[in-house]
This record gives structure tokens, sequence and C-alpha cells, in this order.
């Protein structure tokens, strides 16, 4: 068991949380929220890899955290389209969830 | 049992029950608390996994300027919070299995790593001195990746302009409906006046080692980005209107610029996005500030939302 | 010499994370907010500024040192605001969490 | 074994490939700056220059019988990133400029920027959007890297769900959002398969990885998340429940690009993956379940489609019925019995619905928004009539309809021949009892809809607005574009198969 391991079943994990929050919660803000955990996860394994992969002087792989710092920024643009959409809908309707009368057919 | 990895160990375990806490809190609030010391701690974690470009990018960007928007919504939202109706048991114990399988199978993936481990870190590093630069990240960002850096950009302005598209007809080109504080606070005031010049100075500064160092210009515009929040926030500077043709140029001069030099590099390097023998910093370092500068307004105004109202309040 | 540097460094680190742990404790237990601020400034001063002091050694060069310096008076100066504005949020509200 | 298509140098031609992606993109940033307008003017001038590179590549790659290549930068994958462009990406390029240039003209009307006013919301974001679809689209199409892919991906993403909700009604920034979040899962569930594939190989490279890649369990648990990620993009059922209020809620030519060539954005790159990345990987059992998922998505939203009663609603639901059928190119395409699976006729079938059904469902899409610019509303029991007012457009739904029908000589038509020409050939006749049935359903919806079209009113239609003839013009002319699409050979075709690898199907360790 080393550092990178650890962090990788950390990543795995974070993973399985993140998922598990982003379908079962009915809300949409905590669903994003659990989207942001759920990149983080993936993004966490995309270290352990890089980790893995350090040679040439180097602690870790660059290419895999190139990834990262590029996905960090998606996600980022991500969560705050998200958040502006949520919020319109909560200024618009006075209520933000994602099933208007078709609840029934929602929560199918 | 060093004791690194004695610390290692407790803080996956603090990862995880922080990440569990905002997953299952009942509040919202509560939730994006979790998620934004949870954030913090992973930054922690990438420095341990030493990837320190990306700790940085993740406490700027990924705990910093997301939480700042997450907290800021659940406090617009606290109002409404247990509207919602929560999905059924049964769906949940389904949904759970099928994570928690998820989660094994990644487990597996990690735990039992291949017998040729791959790695482009020798490649990165032999022809990282051709680029003048010292910082191999930075030059898998902007030398030999760097189409998905401009690609990126692109995708940062559409997720802007898709957040401004919210704004009613009638407010388009206004004022961002940034929740400024409605009294003026003289301490928030005194805050707003004293961190600015050095987070500036720090934004800048890693900016300008990213080339060599840890650092660069997400993480740089994130920390000038947050410092011009700050004094939005505190009401010294009024929120610009999206409609202003200065506005317009700072969001985009850094992508205008990487994409000019990259069509350069037709002419002068003979493919797009190469850059000539010799000069391949200068122009990296050119690209970099600009971007950064870009992707400061731009995190701003993202932070700031969508256009609500004309007139200056 | 060295040896009583590492000696003055165990110490303050450890002095600096008692306060951190007393100040978690305080934040958990104490009753109302500002209580519980009184507990977190504790950490974040007294507990910080010793474990820096105590790193100041090991810091290699006066550049480091000062930077470790700079980042306890930034924590000192964030700390003191935000301590500042929730404690008027608390007092504007009259409630107690 | 597979030296003919390695990306390893820029081949004559290559900066086409840049162009179709950049140039978009340089229209955004203008656009951005100048604003109001200009956007417009951008635009229009951006589209004749796209259109003609997309066709240049086409032309090149056509010529040439190879794959057109560019290495970004002269870095070398896997360090650097390459774009390649193969038969069925100059045919995707066409067919995406083709319907984008459409678009543009028919939306010139209802997004211009007021002359002398300042500048408006709508026509400023929905250019920009348009030329950043198809920015995404090319680089989906011309990508050569599963990451560059995903950066790609999250574009095409970002373009689309603003579009959803441009008119700004609440039931749309519903529909955004949830398109959004459904967006966002496939997105990262693929991102997730991108790391296992780059941690076991070392690389994203698509060409690479083919050689490189083995049937393991990592592979297997790539192949899965990454799979089900772009299915909850493409829309397939049961992961439909976000396109039909996206679809049928974002402008009329917003739904026309959405259905007809977004969705196909992200199945064209499952077919990247499973064909290109993965070949050895498929077997009998995942191409059949992929292929009962789209069996169920024809009968289901077929089905859901009869009973619809808005226009729009009942377009989008037969959107996710037809996706369905681009499915059945898994199993037909991937025989594991033929030795060159490209030869298969159910490979150049599934191509051509896919084509088809873009031409033909962002006719529909035109046309529907037309009745009801022209109607106020699209209630399909208030249509009676509509057939003597605008008769060009009643005339467009209907050959678009036979085209989605199948009925000859459309290219729907020869798409679903092809297909059922590979169920016998392979042996698989259950699909072809689902096609059959599909194009029953698919019949019953569309004269359910032309029924009412062309029966006269008991009292006068009432117009609230009068439609222009050019926007019925470019409604119609992408019709016949699906039209002209029957008159493609009934065989496979050599241009669908240039730059396949000659891989065997089975590819053991």
């Amino acid at each position: 068991m080393n550092a990178a391991m650890l962090f990788g079943l950390c990543g795995a994990a974070l993973v399985g949380f993140g998922l598990f929050g982003l379908v079962t919660n009915p809300q949409p803000l905590r669903k994003i929220l659990a989207f942001n955990l759920l990149g983080s996860g993936v993004f966490l394994l995309f270290g352990v890899i890089a980790r893995r992969g350090a040679a040439a002087g180097l602690g870790a792989d660059p290419v895999p955290q190139a990834f990262v710092i590029t996905g960090i920024v998606v996600a980022f643009s991500a969560t705050a389209l998200a958040v502006a959409l949520l919020l319109r809908l909560f200024e618009a309707t006075g209520q933000a969830t994602l099933s208007a009368d078709d609840a029934e057919e929602d929560s199918r | 049992m060093t004791v690194a990895l004695a610390f290692d160990i407790g803080l996956g375990i603090l990862l995880l029950a922080v990440a569990g806490w905002a997953v299952a809190a009942c509040s919202t609030y509560a939730a994006t608390i979790a998620f934004i010391v949870y954030g913090l701690l992973l930054a922690i974690a990438w420095v341990r996994l030493f990837a320190v470009d990306v700790a940085l990018t993740e406490a700027a960007i990924g705990s910093g300027v997301t939480g700042m928007l997450l907290l800021s919504a659940a406090a617009r939202l606290r109002v409404i919070e247990p509207a919602a109706v929560a999905a059924g048991t049964p769906l949940r114990i389904a949904v759970g299995i099928s994570c928690a399988l998820i989660s094994v199978a990644l487990a597996a993936a990690i735990l039992f790593p291949p017998d040729v481990v791959f790695t482009l870190a020798p490649a990165a590093m032999a022809h990282l001195p051709e680029s003048g630069l010292g910082n191999p990240v930075a030059g898998v960002l902007f030398v030999y990746r760097s189409l998905d850096t401009l690609l990126e950009k692109a995708v940062l302005l559409l997720a802007l302009l898709g957040v401004w598209s919210l704004a009613p007809d009638r407010f388009w080109g206004g004022i961002p409906g940034l929740q400024v504080y409605r009294q003026r606070n003289a301490i928030l005031i005194f805050f707003a006046q004293i961190l600015p010049p050095l987070g500036i100075m720090v934004g800048i500064y890693m900016t300008w080692v990213g080339a060599d160092h840890p650092g660069g210009a997400f993480q740089g515009g994130a920390v000038l980005a947050v410092m011009w929040i700050l004094v939005m926030i505190a009401g010294l500077r009024d929120v610009p209107p999206i409609g202003q043709r200065w506005m317009r140029l700072l969001v985009v001069v850094g992508p205008v610029v990487f994409l000019a030099i990259g069509l350069a590099g037709f002419a002068l390097a003979g493919a797009f996005l190469g850059y000539p023998a010799g000069y391949a910093k200068p122009f990296i370092i050119v690209i970099e500030v600009t971007l950064q500068i870009s992707i400061a307004v731009t995190l701003g105004l993202l932070a700031a939302g969508p256009p609500e109202r004309i007139q200056p309040q | 010499m060295n040896f009583a540097l590492n000696i003055f460094t165990v110490l303050a680190v450890a002095a600096g994370a008692f306060f951190f742990l007393a100040g978690t404790v305080g934040l958990l237990r104490f009753p109302d907010v500002l209580t519980r601020l009184h507990a977190l400034t504790k950490a974040d001063n007294l507990g910080l500024g010793l474990i820096v002091l105590g790193l100041l050694p090991h810091a290699g060069g006066l550049l480091g040192a000062l930077k470790l310096i700079g980042i306890w008076l930034l924590v000192q100066l964030s700390g003191a605001i935000v301590t500042q504005l929730i404690a008027s949020l608390t007092r504007q509200d009259g409630s107690r969490a | 074994m597979t030296a003919a298509v390695f990306a390893d140098a820029t081949t004559a031609g290559g900066y086409f490939l840049v162009l179709a992606i950049i140039l978009p993109v340089a229209g955004i940033l203008l656009s951005l700056v100048l604003g109001g307008r200009y956007a417009e003017r951008i635009a229009l001038i951006l589209l004749p220059a796209g259109l003609a590179v997309a066709v240049a590549i086409f032309a090149i790659v056509w010529r040439g019988g190879e794959p057109v290549v560019y290495i970004v930068g002269g870095w070398q994958p896997p360090l650097g990133l390459a774009l390649r462009a193969d038969g069925i990406s100059v045919a995707m390029l066409v067919t995406a400029a083709v319907v984008i240039c459409a678009t543009g003209l028919f939306a010139r009307e209802e997004f211009r920027q007021p002359p002398g006013q300042p500048e408006a919301r709508a026509p400023l974001v929905f250019w920009i959007l348009l030329l950043a679809i198809w920015s995404a689209l090319n680089a989906l199409v011309l990508g050569d890297d599963l990451f560059n892919l995903y950066v790609a991906l999250e574009l095409l993403t970002f373009a689309a769900v603003p579009l959803v909700c441009l008119k700004g009604y609440e039931e749309t920034i519903r529909a955004a959002l949830r398109y959004l979040l459904f967006a966002l899962l496939g997105s990262v569930l693929y991102l997730l398969g991108t790391a296992l594939l780059y941690g076991a190989y070392g690389t994203l490279d698509i060409v690479l990885l083919s050689t490189r890649l083995r049937p393991e369990p990592v592979s297997w648990i790539a192949a899965a998340l990454m799979t089900a990620g772009l299915l909850a993009k493409t829309a397939l059922f049961p992961l439909h429940i976000w396109l039909p209020p996206a679809h049928a809620g974002a402008p009329a030519p917003g739904s026309a690009v959405l259905s007809a060539l977004v969705v196909k954005g992200s199945f064209f790159l499952i077919v990247r993956l499973w064909f290109d990345a993965m070949p050895g990987l498929m077997n009998s059992a995942a191409a059949q379940f992929l292929a009962t998922l789209g069996a169920g998505a024809v009968l289901f939203g077929s089905v859901v489609a009869l009973r619809q009663q808005r226009l729009k609603l009942l377009i989008a639901y037969s959107t996710i019925a037809q996706i369905g059928y681009l499915f059945f190119i898994f199993p037909l395409a991937m025989g594991a019995m033929a030795s060159e699976p490209w030869n298969d006729v159910g490979w150049t079938g599934g191509w051509i619905q896919l084509f088809s059904h873009a031409f033909a469902k962002a006719a529909m899409f035109m046309a529907a928004g037309l009745i009801a610019e022209s109607l106020g509303h699209d209630r399909i029991a208030g249509f009676a009539g509509i057939g003597r007012v605008l008769p060009i457009t009643t005339f467009t739904f209907g050959i678009a309809g036979l085209s989605l029908m199948g009925v000859p000589p459309t290219g729907g038509f020869v798409a679903k021949w092809l297909l059922l020409q590979a169920t016998v050939m392979e042996g698989q006749w259950w699909w072809a009892a689902v096609m059959l049935v599909g194009g029953l359903l698919a019949g019953g919806y569309i004269f359910m809809v032309l029924g009412k079209m062309l029966c006269s009113a008991d009292v006068p239609v009432k117009v609230c607005a009068s439609v222009t003839r050019s926007r019925e013009v470019v409604a119609l002319t992408l019709a016949l574009c699906a039209v002209l699409l029957g008159l493609v050979p009934l065989r496979p075709s050599a241009l669908l198969q240039i730059g396949r690898p000659a891989i065997p199907a089975v590819n053991s360790r």
C-alpha cells in the first residue's frame, strides 16, 4: 500500500458517492454538488495514474495532470451554467425542482 | 508504517468522511460548506500525489470559486429547502448497489496495475528544452496539447454566454446580478481595500512562475478573479454591464492571442499551434499573460451571473 | 545547535497542534456562535502562529521564512475579518445557532 | 499490421482539418467582441466558407481513398494530438455543414438584429451557439484523441444547452437544466473511462490505442463506462427522458440542429470507440445489448409519438425512435463471422440512416416551426386546412416523413433496406421485425399529422403571421437532400470504408 493506491481507493469511493448523490438526490443544487464530487473522484484517479507514471526525474506524469487542470476548468464552467439555470428557474417559478407536473413520469 | 503513510491514511479517511457528509447532509447549506472543506483537503491530497499544479487549481477553482458559487446559490435557495420529494427507498438501494459496484470495479483497476506501466513523463521531459519551459505541465498545456487548452477556453466562453443568455431580454447588456452587500460594511470594505494589492501580486506571480514552476494562467487568473469579486461584493466598484465593448475585449483577448499565435504557427513553424524554434517561450508567455486576464474576467463574470438590471443600484 | 533547533521546532509545533485541538474541541462543544468564534480564533492565531514559528528554522533561507510569516499574516487577516462579519451578522439576526 | 492507418505524419491538405474546427471558433470570438448585427454577418460569411472547407476535405479523402491526417503543432501522438478524417468523418462533416448552412439561412429572419437598436439578446446568442455547435461537431468527427474528444464533447454540450432555453420560458429552462445534468453525467462517465484507458495503455490516441488494447477487465470497465455516458448524451432509450422537452422547447432552427446533429455527435463517438479504438473488444453479447436498447427506443419512441398532441413533441419522440435504428449497426456490422466487417451492408445502412435522418429531421422541425409561426400554436388537432395555406411546407413535412418511414425513393428507404438485408445476411431476423413494426408506426404518426394537414377546414384557417417563401424553400431543400440520398446505390459504400482498420474482428492477446 502506498500513497498513490490509497488515494486511488479514495477516488474510486468518491466516484461512487458522487454518482449516488447525482442520481438519488432530488434537489438540483445537491445534484450539481454531487457532480462536482464525482468529477473530483475522476480527477483523483487521473492523479493516481499520473503518480504511477513517475519517471525521468518527475514525481508524476505531466500529461494526466494537464488533463485534470483542463477538467477542473470545464467542471467549473458546467457548475456555473447549471447554477445560473437553477437560479433562473427559481426566479421564474419560485421552485427549484426538475419535475413540474410530470413528477410521476420523472421518478419512474 | 511511516509517518507519511499515517498522514495519508488520515487524510483519506477525512476526505471520504467529509465527502459523505456533503452527499448525505440534510441541509443544502451544510452540504455546500462540507464541499468547500472537502476541496481544501483534496488540494492537500494533490500535493501528496506530487501534482502541485493541480493542487493550486483545485484550491483556487475547484474548491474556491466553485464553492463560492454553490454557497451563494444555496443561500438564495434556502427558503425552499424541503420542497423536493426524495427518491423511494427501493430505488436508492438499487442505485446504491450499482454505485458500489462501480466503485469496486474502479478500486480493482487501481489495486491491480498493469504489468507494464506506460508513462509519457520521459517524452514530455525530452522535448521540454525545445519549448524553453521548465514546468512540464505547462509544456503539456501550451505546447504538446495546446489544442485542448484552446478549445477549453472556448468552453469557458460558451459557459459565460450561456449564463448571460438567461437574462430577460430587457436586461441584455445590463449589469450582472451579483449579490452586493446592501449596507456598506466597514470591515468588509477594509478587507477589500487591503487584500487585492497583495492578491493581484500573488496572481501575477503565479502566472509568471508557471513557466518553470507549479502555477500558471489558470491558477493566477482564478486568484485575480477572486480579488475582483471581493471588491465588487464589498461595493467598492460597480459590477460592469456586460454590453460594454472593453469588457467583451478583455473576455476574448486571451483566446484571440492564443488563436492568432496558433495560426502564425502555420507560417513560422510549419504547423498550427507550433512555435518557431528558439522563440517558443516568449510566445507562450504572451499567451499566458493574456489568457490570465481573460480567465480572471471570465471567472469573475461567471460568478456574477446573468444581467439583472440596467441602472446601477 | 541543530539539535536545539529541532527540539524547539518539535515543542513549538506540538504546542501549536495543541491549540488547534483545543480550538476544534471548543468549536464543537461551545454553546453559541460567539463563543465558538472565540475558540476558533485561538486555533488560528496561536496555533498557526506557533506552528509557523516552529517551522521557521527549517524554512531554508530568508525568503522561505518570509513566505511562512506571510501565510500566517494572511490567515490572521482573513480570520479576523470573517470572524467580525459572522459576529456582526449574528448580532443582527439575534439568532443562536 | 495497420501501418497504413497510423497517424504518423501530416498528409497533404491536412490544414483543412484545422480550419474546419478553427474557423467557427474565430467567428465566436469576433462575434463576442463586435456584437450586435455583426454576429449575423460573421456567421453568414463563415457558413459558405465552412461548407467549402468540408467539401474540400471530402474531395481530398474521396479522391485519395485514404484518411487525411494533421499532427497539431508537429507533436506526434501519444504526446501530441492528431486530427484524422476518414470516410465516416468526411460524410459527417458534409452533412453537418449542409444542415448548419441551411439552418443559418432559415434562422435569418427569426434571429435578426433590429437595425439601429441596441444589441438584442437572442440573435447574438443564437449565432454564436450555431457556430459553436459546428466547431464542436467538426472537432468530434475529426479528433483522434479521446481526451481531445472529451473537450469537443463538452463544447457541444455547452453550445447545445443554452440553445434549448433561448426563448426563456420556464419549462424550457427546466428542460435545459435537466439536459445539462444528463449531459454532465454522461461526460464525466466518459472521462472516467479515458482515465482507466490512459492508466492501462498510456495513450488516448485512437489509432495507437487500437494496437495496444487487450481484452481484459480494465478495458471492459472503461468501455462500459464510456458507452453508458455517451448513451445518456445520445438519449438512447431508457436514457431519453431529457430529450423531448429539450428538443421541443428550443426555437425551430435550434431544434433542427439539436435533433439532426447534436445527438449524432455522441453516437459518432460510440461508433469510433467500438469500431476504431477498441475493435478487439466488441462481442456479440454487447452488440446485441446495444441493439436491444435500440429496438426498445424504436418501439417506445414510435408508440409515444403516436399519442402526442403537439407537433414538436411528436417530432422529438420520433427522434428517439430514429436514434434506435442507428444502434442496429452494432450487431449487423460487427458480425463475428465476417472477416471484413466493413464490407457489411449493415455498416453502410446504419450511416445512411444517420445522414438521411439528419436531413429529414432538420427539415421536419423547420416545417413544424413554420406551421407554429403561421398558426400561433402547434396542436395537431388544429392543423386542418394548413395544406392550403402552406403547401410547400406541407410537402416538405410529407417527404421528410416518407424518409423517416423508409418509403422509396428516399434515403430512409436505402438505409432501412440495407439494414434489412444485413439482418438476413447475419441471420438476425428479429431486428428486421422491429424495423418493420417501427416503419409501420412511423407511417402511423406521419399520416396522423399529414391527414390533419390535408383535410379541409370547416372554418377558414386563421393565420397569425405570414411565412416567407425563402424559408419554406430552405426546409424543402433539406427534405430533398434526404430524398437525394435515396439515389445512393443499394450496396456497401466505398467512401464509408476509407480508413477503416483491417483488423480481424476478434483480437486475441
